[in-house]
């Protein structure tokens, strides 16, 4: 966050660059089941960012000395395409890449029933193939669907979305300018049905005043998100009935 | 294909419909599958582009950057082509860095393009000797059901065919289109028992013993090919593949457009 | 740890106590370790300190030399933060590359560090584009019994509230403190079942489902936060936890001076 | 392949720079059993590139997971010694040279009875000394006696060389200039008895016409390397005979 | 050693720029028993280096193709950290730090009774804090230390030192300015009890005689360094007797 | 070596024969075996030579390139020493990266030669703190029966003395002889019992404990030294090292003139 800039991030009416409201999520795509090789697959579009996860598994785990004996493990590669940025990037992991891959596994354990399958591995894995701010929490809401299309029992999907603050202002899911430009960022993301949270970052600078709006904000925008994954997973489950009839 | 009965089993039915002439989807032996395609999906890239051979599902995409040209080729842009086969395409693929067969996949496709002249890399210069635009075709694979090499080659293609110079992003004059001179397409065949093969599936790569991949220029010229696999092709196989190159080659152009 | 029903016993010892509100070390659930820190201890760096937060034991080293700046911030000097979790400091940390737990670290003691504007990287451009300071922070851990993050940050803070820009040694003038502007302090907890506990010690650690590093300012502000663990943590929860960051933070800023 | 030059690299009389014939190769020289602690080995140069071959195995094959229980594996690494071209190479392996020892494992795999060694490994090192247009065949070729030296059961020997195309001529085994210069370049190996291709690469330009003739080419000169490769195991065995009969 | 300064390394008097005699060591500094966490553990100052060692074992080795079925295996890790140097060192292993760790294990070897532990490993790591010259002598003193307060049956406790020249006078020990620009370096390490040199390395350029002088100096001053050494341990082991009795 | 029983009666029999001074090769104690050599043999390297010691056989290349100075010696040229034990060479060497002993090879090799000053780096600048000669050093094990240090450090500094600096190629003047002072000769002992031998195969490697290698330079004084292996040597063994290094090593500087 440079926090640094003569940009109008937002108007005198509260309207941001791209028409949105303070309180307002850009467009959001979620589709399941989009590949074919996959146990479980999902698609999201958050404003400009494309996000595909791929979930396999329970599996066997590779590398062995990783087995937990009383339940799965999930592990979960983020992994930025080299074209999905303004500058190419290398292939290969780097440091921001194993962070984030690491917390989204985090966050997913605690929806996971991994206790019902020892030793195995659950293995998610997203790309990106277009970034625009916010692609951990396309990311995540992407794996979330991703494990539900792939059957894995689940207590809850879990919804992720960023606030953050710009312009003074505080602003749900920023947008890449807001990123660049604005003051602080907050990635969260939440188990719906109980609102605790299980993933959270906060940079930048926040009074607790404005960090509780915005996080007041993101909970309210991941019932939203949540509302569109469990769309997608109907749609999805309609689709395969119909295959499953037109089977017969 | 963790249990080898199963795939005894499959591989004797593949074999045995072959000699017949069949295959398992239901096409014929030179018959290619469904190919669908998406263009300038990734707006983050120069120029991008998802291919799907059936179930084959591959995505290429281009970043054009100023750099430095290689010293003996000062007035040339340059060209590079990666390949990765992530995890998230097949169960057998892992992460980490490109294995074998990434490497390969990668080589023949930028051997199609590179030798094929496709990107005309003398107009890519900037400042001779100094700056040029460096070329970077990388490409994913994301759902793999066989034949990886005829549908990155034409994603790699296609995602070039539209691809821009971003010079106004750096300053180096107005956006034009990346200059592309023709469109190199591959053919890949594969050889199960006696019997060739085209657009081969992951079920029939299994058990397949030879591929061979020929890339064609506009004019049915050879400008690249391969022979893969743990098995030989005879002579007369070899001339197989070659008409049909041709053949193929013409037809998925049709198809591009 | 390799005990299995050792571990168990201990977890439950752990868990009784806390259900009292008592820790094992004789702690308040929000009660610190003792801190004490050294700094200077090495001459050959640029800054220095050695933090130990109970018997946890972390050292961190500044090193300041001229470079490029990035091409998007001409004007400014370059941050950068590394940690390495080495062998010596716990039986389960293995030799090579930091793996995601010193990646993770590194990540969120540089996050309060650049977040907090601590170092003032304006003031770091020696010629604009071309050269500027940069500041490497390098941490190590040598004995690790819970708590890395608030013992690496405090360690990585002062070094640099002590570090010098050695301008006499490449030429680029007089040896000049680096320009700090604030001290960003983190605060950890840790979740035990419904507990919330303060710097967790190594047992603690074990068997805590979730982590919240919070960094604040010296006004109180919130620069820089980490959920960790595979667990959650309420809205309730989370409110404790932003009061005690600011609250402890101020006990520490008086403890470092 | 540049395709671009003003070098004269045929002349009028069909007469290559180096003075060869369009379907001569360079002068080839064999060597068999030239390495001590290793099965089996090989020198081949042809022209001036320069290539030693050394074969351990079967042997336990390592890591365990390539293991076939079926069979042996051949294992292959090509490697190009920093000294052997124009500019020095940084040691370790590129992607080239990944993708040659690829295709030479693959190669050699239809003529080594594979199936009488299950779960071994055979290993095959090929280190390039000097490199002038061609070592991907003089490695193979190489190898292949190499293998026999070995004892290794084979149901033949591989043979390798290139045919290509410059300055508009189908030509055998392009030295450097003509391999940079020139048009085309067609690297294979086959069988002897059967004519089967086992190799096989093409890039540059080539007509059907073009590419059949340089294909023909080939395949005779294969022929020629094969005699080749046969007295240098003979000498070798003569060799060996001399060695036992004075151990007497 | 460059050997070539214009640079007065030793006085008319023979006195040192540290202002010590020809035979001097820098002041050192050992403590035993420093580190919490490590089964043993020693800081080392010598002039201005600053060096921990850290011991664990024995222990399960790993990975266990290095097992060895008669006797522990030592496997040592010698580290410049990244701002012990005048130039900011990379992170990682180089190819001096891996040849130090070499001979470093190699010189404990003869010393730890590794009979009484099959298949165990123990493993020793130096961290490098501040480097002045003479850190490989400085860790493996401390290693020496190390292993002693973690338990290890040891036949002796070993001391490093170097001599060296400079200036052409044959010196103890030298400091950064005569290792920089002096004539040869001798790094060695012997076992007290019979003066066997168990590590012992040199380069610059030496006469005969010149040699032998930096050897005698060098045998003398490990034995300085040895009652050092034993000194640490009995401050130890008092300090722990203290600790033991105040626990009753 | 894979059979212990075999090799235990191997290492006896070495023993015994041993304590009467012979060695199972039938050389006497401080015997070398036969030296062999054949210089300029690649000749895309500026220098190279072959050397086999017995049967153990070791390529070095020199490349000698232009390129940048090190900031602390701008009137320099560079010089860097590589070693790899690749699988052909034993059995037991592995694909991979130098390990420790291709490492420690490498700098034992690279540390005769640069404290000899055999390379006369300061006639290797082109333009001050701009422009050197870089040279690289990389040799590489065929057969490895014993003794690597000698047989690559002899094969180093012939590659060496017989080099050339390609001025030519790079535009940069007339092709002249690598400026070359001296001949750093290494002999290694090693010792098995409490017998030194000299010139140890691999057999003798195996069960020896401690190996000392020492170069000198033409008149005989020490420019490196290297003891490796896990046992110790005594002042007297180290006395008579050094004296058979100096008398070999004038030995070795006859036979290679």
């Amino acid at each position: 966050m440079s926090g640094q800039t003569d940009m109008v991030l937002v108007d005198d009416n509260g309207i941001r660059i791209d028409g949105r409201t303070a309180d307002q999520h850009r467009p959001i795509k979620i589709e399941a089941g989009v590949l074919s090789n996959a146990d479980g697959s999902a698609y999201v579009e958050i404003g400009k960012n494309k996000v595909l996860a791929a979930v396999y598994g329970p599996r066997e785990c590779h590398p062995r000395h990783l087995q937990n004996p009383s339940k799965a493990i999930i592990q979960c590669k983020y992994n930025m395409e080299a074209f999905s940025v303004s500058d190419r990037k290398r292939p290969g992991p780097d440091r921001r890449s194993v962070e984030i891959s690491k917390i989204t596994a985090e966050a997913l354990e605690k929806v996971v029933l991994t206790e019902l399958y020892p030793r195995a591995s659950i293995d998610v894995y997203i790309e990106i193939m277009q970034a625009n701010a916010g692609t951990r929490c396309a990311g995540l809401t992407a794996a979330s669907v991703a494990l539900a299309d792939a059957g894995i029992p689940m207590r809850d999907i879990i919804p992720a979305i960023a606030a953050g603050k710009a312009d003074g202002h505080v602003l749900l899911d920023l947008n890449k300018e807001e990123d660049n430009y604005g003051e602080a960022d907050v990635p969260m993301a939440i188990i719906p049905s109980t609102d605790e949270i299980v993933l959270l970052q906060m940079d930048g600078n926040m009074t607790r005043e404005e960090f509780d709006r915005a996080v007041s904000m993101g909970v309210a925008a991941c019932h939203e998100v949540y509302e569109l994954q469990k769309d997608a997973l109907k749609r999805r489950y309609t689709a395969k009935e119909k295959e499953d009839d037109s089977d017969e | 294909m963790s249990n080898p009965m199963l795939s005894e089993i499959r591989r004797d039915h593949i074999m045995n419909l072959l000699a017949d002439g069949k295959r398992i989807d239901g096409r014929g032996t030179s018959d290619l599958r469904s190919i669908t395609f998406e263009t300038g999906l990734v707006e983050s890239a120069d120029g991008s582009a998802r291919v799907k051979i059936g179930k084959t599902d591959v995505i290429a995409g281009v970043k054009i950057v100023p750099g430095t040209p290689f010293p003996d080729t000062p007035d040339s842009g340059v060209l590079t082509t990666g390949a990765e086969l992530i995890p998230m395409a097949h169960a057998t693929f892992e992460s980490g860095p490109p294995g074998e067969d990434a490497i390969e996949l990668a080589r023949v496709v930028d051997r199609g393009i590179r030798e094929s002249k496709m990107v005309d890399v003398s107009k890519l210069c900037v400042t001779p000797g100094e700056k040029v635009w460096m070329c970077f075709i990388d490409i994913y694979a994301y759902d793999y059901d066989g034949n990886l090499f005829d549908a990155a080659n034409l994603a790699a293609v296609l995602a070039l065919r539209t691809a821009v110079v971003p010079g106004e992003q750096y300053g180096l004059g107005e956006n034009t289109p990346l200059p592309v001179t023709c469109t190199p397409i591959s053919v890949t065949a594969a050889k199960i028992g006696n019997t060739l093969i085209l657009d081969p599936n992951f079920d029939e790569e299994q058990i397949s013993c030879s591929r061979l991949t020929v890339t064609t220029d506009d004019e049915g010229n050879f400008r690249a090919m391969q022979k893969g696999g743990k098995g030989s092709i005879t002579l007369d196989e070899l001339r197989q593949c070659l008409d049909m190159a041709v053949e193929k080659g013409r037809e998925i152009r049709a198809i591009i457009g």
